[in-house]
Formats: C-alpha cells, structure tokens, sequence
C-alpha cells in the first residue's frame, strides 16, 4: 500500500493534476463513448418503432 | 434582415451538411502546422522562433482554401442570380454569407489555435495575444477572400487564380498577426499590432462586402 | 405590363437579335421561340434584368426596369436551367429557402403541400442529388406554386418532364395567366396552352 | 462448401452476426471491469512509486495500453476493410466503421495522457520525437478515414472507398513510423527523446499488461455495440429487422 | 497506347486553355515561400536553415491545391464515364491524367525552386540537391494525392477533405525531400535520402494507379 | 443481341424495378418509357455497365458483359445528359478526343463535316461554354455520325434540341438501326420514329 491518506493518494505526490488529468479524461471518454453509442443505437430504435407504428396505422385505415 | 439570416442560416445548414466541411478546414490547420516541425526538424529552440509565422501562415492557407467555394457553387447551380433576383439588398445578403463563411471557417481556427501552440512550445500570454490577433484578424481574412472569391467566378482555373489575388493582400494581416505574437514574445507588448488588425478589420467591414458584390454584378452579366 | 423597345443583344462578335419590340400585358402568356442558338435564353435574361442588352430598354408598366430594381424583382420569378437548387439540401429545405429569399412567408405545411402537387411525396427528405432529372426540375417548379409573383420568366421549363407533369405545370400556367398574370417561356416542344402571343427570334 | 466455411459465411451476415454480438457484449464489458479494475489497483496501491519520475509515471498504466490499442486497432480495421472488399461482404465493412472512432479515441488518448506525462518529465506538453508524431499522424488518418465515411453518404460506397484509404493508410504507416525515426535520430535535436523506456520492475509490467488487456476487452465491447447500432441503421428495411423484439416493442 | 497519349494531349491542352492553371500553382509556391521572409523577420541565418522545410512544405501544398480538380471537372461531365467505357484500360488512363498533372504542376515547381532557394541564400551544391530531391518528389506527392483525390469524388466538400487524406500520406516525401537538403547543408551527404525517396517513387507507381482506378470505379457507380 | 434476364435496381432504399426482362436483336430498337423518377436513366447506366445491378444479369450475344470487358465495350456508345463534353475545349477538339479515346481514326475534315451536319457550322472553333444549351447537346450526338459502334444507349438525346435538329437525329437512328444495329432510348416526347419496342418501367 503506497498512501498513508486519502489527501496523499490524491496529492499524487505532487503529481495531481497530471495523473489525475489523465486518468480523468481517460475515465471520461471511455464513459462517454458508450453512452454515446447506446444513444445511437436507440435512436434507430425509436425511429423504427415509430415507422412500425405508422405502417400499422395505415394497414388499419 | 429575414433574408439575410436566412443565407446565414441556410450556408450553416449546407456545412454542416457537407459534414466535413467544418472539420477539414480545422485539420487543414492542424496538419499544415504539424508538418512544418517534419520539414524543418524538431529543435524547440527553432520551433519557437518560427510559431507565429507558422501558425498565421497556416490559418491564412486554411481560409484561403475555402474561398473557392465560397461563390462558386451558388454560381453554377444559379443561386447567386436568385440573390441578386431577391427583393433584399445584394450587398447585404453577401454580407451574410461572408459572415457564414467566417463562423465555418475562421471561428474553429480561433478556437483550435492554443492547442497548436503549445505543441511549438508557447506560454501562456502568448497564446492570449494569438488568440486576440486571430480574432480579429480571421474575419478580415474572409473579406478581402471574398473579394478575390468573387473576381474569379466564372473564371476557369479560378480556384488556383484566387490564392494569386488573395495572398498578396493578405500579407497586412499576416505581418500584424505573426507581429503581434513576436512583438509580445520579444517583451515590447502586443498593443499596437493588434489595433492596427482592428483598423484594417473597421476598414474591411466597410468595404469588401460593397466590393465583392459589384464583382459578384460583373460575373452575373 | 412589359415592354422591350428596340431590343438588342450582341454576343462574342455575333449579333444575335436586334430592334425587338413587343408588348405583354396582364392575363397574356409569349412564346419565345428559335432555333438552338438563336437568342432565346440570352433574351429571357435580360427581361430578368441579369444581363444589360445591347441596345434597347425594357419597361414594367412604362417604367424601366433598371431604375425600378427591388420594385421590378418583387414582382419577378425567373427559373433558368438550374435555378438555386442545391443537391445537398432535400427538396423541402431548398423551397423554405428560396421563399425566404423572395421574403414571402411559407409555412412547413404550405411547402409540403406544393412539393406533393408536384409529384415529390416521399422524397421530401432526400437530398436533391438522389433524384433523377425530371424530379429536379420539379424541384425548382415547385416554386411556381408558392411565390406571389406577377412576371413569370420561365426558360424551357418542360424539359425533362414526363407528361402528367407537362399537363400539370400547363394548368398551373394558365391559372397564373387567367389570374391576370404574364408569363414567358421558351420551348421546343409545342406548348399545350391555349391563347398566347409567339415572338420568332 | 464445407462445413466449416458455410458456417463462417453465416456469422459474416449481420442478420446473424447481430444476436451473436448482443449475447457477447456483456461478457466483453465484464471482463472489461474486471480486468480493469485490477489494473487500476495494481496501478494505484500495488505498483511502488518509481524513484525517478514519483507518482507520475503512474500514467503509464494508460498510457501504454492506449498507444497499443491505437495501433492494433488500424490493423485490424484494415484487415476487415480489406476482407470487405475481397470478398464482398456486407459485415466486413460495418466493422471496420465500427472500429474506427474506437481507434481514434485511444490515440487521442495516447496523445492526451502522453502530453501530460510530458509536461511534468520533460517540462513541455510536447516535443517532434519520433514516436509522438507517428501517433500523432496516426491518430489524423483516423479523423481522415472517419471523415471519407462520413462525407459519403451511401453506405456501400462509404465501405469500399473507406477500405481503399485503410489499405492505402495500412502500407503508409510503417513507412511513416520509419521515416519519422530517421528524421528524428539523424537531428538528434535538443531535446530529451525517450529513445530508453524505463526498465520495468515486475509489477509495473503486470499491471501494464493487465490494463492492456482491460483496453482491450473495452475496444471490443464498444465496437461490437457500434456494429450493432451501424447494422440496425443499415438494415433498417429489411423484414428480420423489423421482426426483431426490440423494434415490435411493446406497441404490438 | 494511343488512348493514354490522347488523354495526356488533351489534359495540357485544357491546362493551357485555363491558361491561369499552370502559373497559378508555380505563384502560389512563389508566394508561400516569399510570406515566410514577411512572417518571421528577415534573419539570414534563420532563414537558410529553415529553407529546404518550407520550399518543401509550399510545394506539397502547392500541389494539393490542384488535386480537387484532377478528376473532380471529368466526373462531374461525364468524361469519367466515358474513360472507363473506352476500350483501353482504365488504369492506364488514369495513370496518363495523373502523368498529366505532375507536368503541369510538378514539374514547373522543380524548374522554379533553384530560384527560390536563391531567396533563401543557398550554395549551388545544395540547389542541385533540392532539385533532384523535388524530381524524385514532386511525382510522389502526385501519385499519392491522386488516390485522395478519386476517394474524395463525387463527395461533397471533398475539395477540403482531400488535403485531409492526403497530407498526412505525404509525411515520409516531406521529410526525407526536406532532409536531403538539410542532410547536404549539414555535411552528410543527400544519398540515402534520395535513394529512399526513389525507391518510394518506385513503390507508388506500381501501387498509386491501382488505388485511384479502384476508387474512381466506386465512384462512377 | 442484347439480353436483360430479371434486372433489379435498388437506389437507397429504394426498389426502382425488378424482374426486368428483355431482348433487343439487331434492327431493333428499344424504347424505354416511365414516369420521371422511374429508374430510366438508372436501367441505362446499369445496360452501358457503369453500375452493377442489384440483381440479375446482362448477356451480349449471350455473355455476360463483365465477362466481355473490352468486347463490349468497343461495340457500345453511351451518352448521357453530360457526356465528356469539355465546356472549355471547341467542338472540334472535343469530337476529336472522343475519336482517339475511343480508338477510332478520325481526321480532322471528316470531324468539321459530322459537326457541320450538326449544324454547328461557325462554331467549331468557340469553346462550348458559349454554346446555348441546344449547341451543347449537338456537340455530344456529333459523336453518333463518327463512331462505330453496334449498340447505341441514348439518355434522352432529343432534350433540348429545336424541331430541325429532332428530324436529323431520328434519321439518323433509324439509318443506324436499318444498317443492323441497335438502340436503346429515353424519352418523354413522342420519338418520331417507325416501329420500335417499347419497355415501361
Ligand atoms: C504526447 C506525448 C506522447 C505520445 C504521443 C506517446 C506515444 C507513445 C506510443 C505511440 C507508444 C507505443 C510505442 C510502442 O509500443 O512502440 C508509447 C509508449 C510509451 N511511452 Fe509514450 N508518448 C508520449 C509521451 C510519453 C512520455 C512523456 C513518456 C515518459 C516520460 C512516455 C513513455 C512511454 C513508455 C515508457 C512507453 C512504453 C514503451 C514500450 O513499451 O516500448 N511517453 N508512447
Ligand atoms: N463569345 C461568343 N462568340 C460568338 N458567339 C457566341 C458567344 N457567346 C455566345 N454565342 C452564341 O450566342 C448564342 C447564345 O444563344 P442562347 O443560349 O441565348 O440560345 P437559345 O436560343 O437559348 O438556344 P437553345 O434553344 O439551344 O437553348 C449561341 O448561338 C452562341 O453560339
Ligand atoms: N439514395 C436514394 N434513396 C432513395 N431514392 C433514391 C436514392 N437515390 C436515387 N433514388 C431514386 O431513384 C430514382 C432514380 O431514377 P432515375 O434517375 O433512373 O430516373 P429516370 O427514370 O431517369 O427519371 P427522369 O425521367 O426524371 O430522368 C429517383 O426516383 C430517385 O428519387
Ligand atoms: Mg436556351
Ligand atoms: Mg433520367
């Protein structure tokens, strides 16, 4: 174990905004990046639904 | 004034369509500033020296690139005569589309520019007046290219014949923009260049949209 | 009312019309007619006030249009061979532009309606530059059915379009007529339209 | 046609390649956390704190595995891109679309956490070694693939035009690379080059390793979920799309 | 045969009647090269040095500059179609375009650049290497920027996008081009690199041809 | 002899046709009509083989024509709405570089006679871009009078022209197809020509 604190694990022995702005950014996108492809992909969902439900509308007229 | 927002809005529209549009013009800037380090060998020393010039010069390839496509496309599909048919001014619908050409073009330059000088190694009051030159600079650089954009409509070869037009009056902007970063670098401040860039920026508003639409008259004839 | 006095147009070093006069008032239609080369779109641009004419003056109710300007454009709708429409945008966005351009206010629901009159249902969303030549031109007709024009300038506006859009664009011309408008045209194909002065040039 | 081969050309058509990645992604993503879980605890509380460069070498641990995966990941792009335009089939493509922006994300990411890596050692956020601009021209042929697909806008076009620049980039990229280290070696400019990585304790490696692999297993569990949205777009008419439970939903 | 030499004949013949298209690429790798002296101070020393970069940098960009127009004219009139309905190879005539464009651009910045490199206070030993660097170079950076420029067709935007593709492609030309002459100046000797740069050359004339022909067919579809 | 078997074309998502089936022997000449937007000009590209079909196939004098490559291509002339024709370059120079692209021998005089009967007589020498839209498409058909080939893909070849131009270009077709070739045509006029298969899409 190499801290004695919370405040030295994240002081990164001075380090800080460097480690910390690389696993930071790091954490981000690769959060980001799925979100971002669920979101496509359920916005072709949504999409096809919506084409579904109209061409049943139509069946029915 | 609808109309006008409306070329804005429908110039907007057809970059972003046109998807890479936007980005290309960024990445231009981009790679041309980074190959200027794979020309000239990686020495920060020499780097340093030569960043405002390298940056200016490829901001100004980068708008210029644009230029061709400025006018050119509304030309051939007959949009320019459906400008100059409309009710509204001429001159203020090209104002529109210069202002549009600005935001796809110069606007991601300012934006793009810090990053690339730290990749040359500038601090950060350096960046700060970069970004002010370019600032005021990028816009002048979309008027007086549309000047040049609209003599050469029509022209055959007109895209190559636009840089020729252009760049020698280009140059004002590029010795008080790569000035105003070197002067603040070599510690005599940045002040003068830069209002000497809004002289020329006042000067261009005035009158590159009156020029550029009687050229955009003689090539509609 | 549109006048040509004495109408001239020189081009290169050849002269292809000159002394043109005629007169078209309200509720008449002309055909602009020629062989290949003879004049005809070179006459219709400057009845639109893009071109100068050599010689001669054009009025719009006995004034001439160059001191007119905005007045003359307001009342004018020109469609040369491709006018203002661009194949990235869809068919709908192209219409909204051109009548904001015109400052007419249209409505989304107006547009659609014009674009369905002329035979573009389901295509409202596709890009232009997916649509084969005839439904282009629709395009570009569509406007026909949405501005508030009086002068309608049309250079060889069948071309390209199969007959239901040929009977369809013929109505709507003589509705535009009937309604007290002016229409000029040119074609090579014999226009289905009744009435009509012919100019030969 | 053996066996085998029919097999193989089954999975290669997205209508039944798309429930097979559906059933993997999760295990993909559980061994993502897995794998980067440990890394992160090697990395932080297990690997000492290196005597040169303190605490921030401890950048490596993402460093390291992005750099890789930016490059692994273009090869197999290529690979696919090439697959698709030999054999002409419909999957090849949509992988190698899918793998692209993962690709870009990890060489921006090499870029990112090696800039700030090499502020503090090298005390500037960037320097024109060899290494760094390879990556950098790497990460411009992603933006430049991604771009092609992106500004064609019919989907089979896309494909092929976007596997020509892949080949294209595929042969050009160790000529880069070598012509970039020559450029470098021959000037031996004034600045520190990283020619001499660190000799590495044990655990540093493990940890790297063990990160690589998290990266790794994170590269395939976005692109097999890309591939699927790509080939929900693409197929989007067709019946065993619009047969599927997730599009009948719940309004039927 | 006597298909690919129409092609040639035909593409200086549209050159020519542009006429503008042949002189502008030269002025704009003039004026490139005379905006660096504008942006960075007249410093004899600094300028010597970073010579062979920027000679090399404008004449890569001068070169990009025309590829948006190398098959862009012949796709949009139908002369693609055309080329590839004609009874001789596709290929072939495309390599005869590609031909075409390097004399018309290429080549002219080869026979400019001695002069040039007088601006920058050169010796005759290392013009003589530029020049030779730049005629092994300028057909590479041709045969590379016609495989952008067939991908790009038919792509709206592609004229920006091109330089997207294509310049980080040109990255080994630049540096070993700019490093021949550096490696002169500094003492070396311009062999490897002009060997290297050759045995590129060699490398994309077999492979260049077969690209572009690739994508220009997807292109037609 | 050329043989369509179940032609499919897909455009987007879009099914234009499909099951196409159709034979076209020498002496004939085939008509292809539909509505604007049917896939005429989509069926033609895909028969000159500048786009693959989604399905089916295309047989000269029995073989595929992908097979046939060169062969084929040497025997077919295709001209669209914008075929090859440089707005920069005269007639004559573009007539010319159609001849040597295409293998043909053809001297200058012969060239200055097929443009003449084109009536562009006095414009050999000014570059197409001064051409009025008829002259330009003139420029393109002088190619039917110098070329030899069996099988002519003509995209609507009457746009555009006057009433005389019209009369010369059928004459012309039917002087092609009596000498035992082929043709396969668009149109949306009436083609003012004897006999004739008729395809609708
Ligand atoms: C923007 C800056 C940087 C970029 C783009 C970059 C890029 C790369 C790349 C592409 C690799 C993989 C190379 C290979 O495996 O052959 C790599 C590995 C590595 N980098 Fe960086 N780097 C950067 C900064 C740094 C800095 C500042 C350091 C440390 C002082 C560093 C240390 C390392 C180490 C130790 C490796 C692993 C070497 C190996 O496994 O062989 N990098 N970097
Ligand atoms: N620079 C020039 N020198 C000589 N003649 C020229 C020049 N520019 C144009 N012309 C001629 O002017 C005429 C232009 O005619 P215009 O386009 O108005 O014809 P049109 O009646 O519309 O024909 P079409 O029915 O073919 O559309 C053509 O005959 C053309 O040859
Ligand atoms: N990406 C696409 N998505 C949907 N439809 C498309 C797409 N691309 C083309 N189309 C459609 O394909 C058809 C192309 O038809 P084509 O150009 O072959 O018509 P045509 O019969 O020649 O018509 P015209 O008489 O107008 O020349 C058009 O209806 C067009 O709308
Ligand atoms: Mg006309
Ligand atoms: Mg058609």
């Amino acid at each position: 174990m190499n801290w004695g604190s919370a405040a030295e694990f994240f002081a990164m022995g001075g380090y800080a905004l460097y480690v910390w702005g690389s696993f930071g950014v790091c954490a981000l996108l690769m959060i980001a990046e799925p979100i971002l492809v669920a979101k496509r992909r359920s916005n072709i969902l949504q999409s096809l639904r919506r084409e579904r439900l109209a061409e049943t509308l139509d069946n029915h007229e | 004034m609808n109309a006008v927002l409306a070329v804005i809005r429908r110039d907007l529209l057809l970059a972003m369509r046109r998807k890479s549009e936007v980005f290309t013009a960024l990445f231009f800037f981009v790679i041309v500033t980074s190959l200027f380090p794979l020309g000239l060998g990686p020495e920060p020393a020499l780097l340093k020296k030569i960043a405002p010039g390298v940056i200016w010069v490829a901001a100004l390839l980068a708008t210029m690139l644009g230029l061709s496509r400025l006018f050119a496309p509304d030309h051939a599909d007959g949009t320019l005569e459906q400008l100059a048919l409309s009710p509204a001014p001429l001159g203020l619908l090209i104002t529109g589309k210069i202002a549009a050409h600005w935001i796809t073009t110069g606007l991601p330059l300012v934006l793009m520019a810090p990053v690339l000088g730290l990749q040359y190694d500038l601090d950060a009051g350096a960046l700060g007046v970069m970004v002010a030159a370019l600032l005021l600079g990028t816009p002048l650089l979309s008027l007086i290219g549309a000047i040049g954009a609209a003599l050469t409509l029509g022209v055959r070869g007109g895209g190559v014949l636009i840089s020729l037009l252009v760049l020698p009056l280009y140059v004002p902007a590029l010795i008080f923009g790569a000035g105003a970063v070197e002067a603040h670098l070599s510690g005599l401040g940045a002040a003068g260049h830069l209002s000497l860039l809004a002289a020329l920026l006042a000067l261009a508003v005035f009158f590159a949209p009156w020029a550029t639409t009687a050229a955009l008259r003689i090539a509609l004839e | 009312m549109l006048t040509a006095r004495h109408l001239a147009c020189v081009r290169g070093e050849r002269r292809l019309f000159s002394g043109l006069d005629f007169a078209v008032g309200a509720g008449q239609w002309l055909h602009v007619q020629g062989e290949n080369g003879a004049g005809k779109t070179s006459l219709l641009r400057i009845l639109a006030g893009l071109a100068p004419p050599a010689a001669g003056e054009i009025l719009w109710h006995g004034e001439p249009i160059g001191r007119l300007g905005e007045d003359y454009r307001r009342e004018l709708l020109f469609l040369g061979h491709h006018s203002a429409v661009k194949e990235e945008l869809t068919p709908l966005e192209n219409l909204l532009f051109a009548a904001r351009l015109d400052e007419c206010a249209l409505s989304e629901a107006a547009a659609l309606k014009a674009l369905a009159r002329f035979g573009l249902k389901g295509r409202e969303a596709l890009p232009v530059r997916f649509l084969s030549a005839g439904q282009k031109r629709r395009v570009l007709l569509a406007r026909l059915a949405v501005r508030q024009a009086r002068l309608w300038i049309l250079d060889e506006p069948f071309t390209a379009l199969d007959v239901k859009a040929v009977d369809m664009l013929s109505a709507l011309i003589v509705e535009h007529v009937e309604g007290g408008g002016i229409a000029i045209l040119t074609s090579h194909q014999t226009i289905p339209l009744p009435g009509g002065q012919v100019l030969k040039i | 046609m053996s066996n085998r081969l029919i097999n193989w050309f089954r999975y290669a058509s997205p209508q039944s390649f798309y429930p097979l990645a559906g059933k993997l992604i999760p295990w993909f993503w559980a061994l993502a956390a897995l794998f980067g879980l440990t890394g992160l605890y090697i990395a932080f509380f297990v690997a000492p704190t290196d005597f040169q460069q303190g605490e921030g070498y401890r950048i490596i641990f993402i460093h390291v595995p992005a750099a890789w995966m930016s490059m692994f990941i273009y090869l197999v792009m290529a690979f696919w891109a090439g697959l698709g335009l030999a054999l002409n089939t419909r999957l090849s493509g949509m992988m190698a679309q899918a793998l692209a922006p993962t690709g870009a994300l990890m060489a921006f990411l090499s870029l990112w956490t090696g800039a700030f890596w090499g502020k503090p050692m090298w005390g500037t956020w960037w320097v024109w070694d060899a290494r760094l601009t390879s990556a950098l021209i790497l990460f411009f042929l992603y933006i430049g693939f991604i771009a092609l697909q992106a500004a064609i806008d019919d989907a089979r076009r896309a494909d092929r035009a976007g596997a020509i620049l892949a080949l294209v980039g595929v042969v050009n990229v160790p000529i880069i690379y070598f012509s970039v280290k020559w450029w470098n070696t021959l000037h031996q400019g004034a600045s520190v080059s990283l020619t001499k990585a660190p000799t590495m304790a044990a655990t540093m490696l493990w940890g790297m390793l063990i990160m690589a692999l998290a990266f790794w297993m994170y590269s395939i569990a976005v692109a097999l979920m890309r591939v699927r949205a790509i080939i929900l777009e693409r197929e989007a008419h067709t019946e065993w799309v619009k047969a599927l439970p997730e599009v009948r939903g719940s309004t039927s």
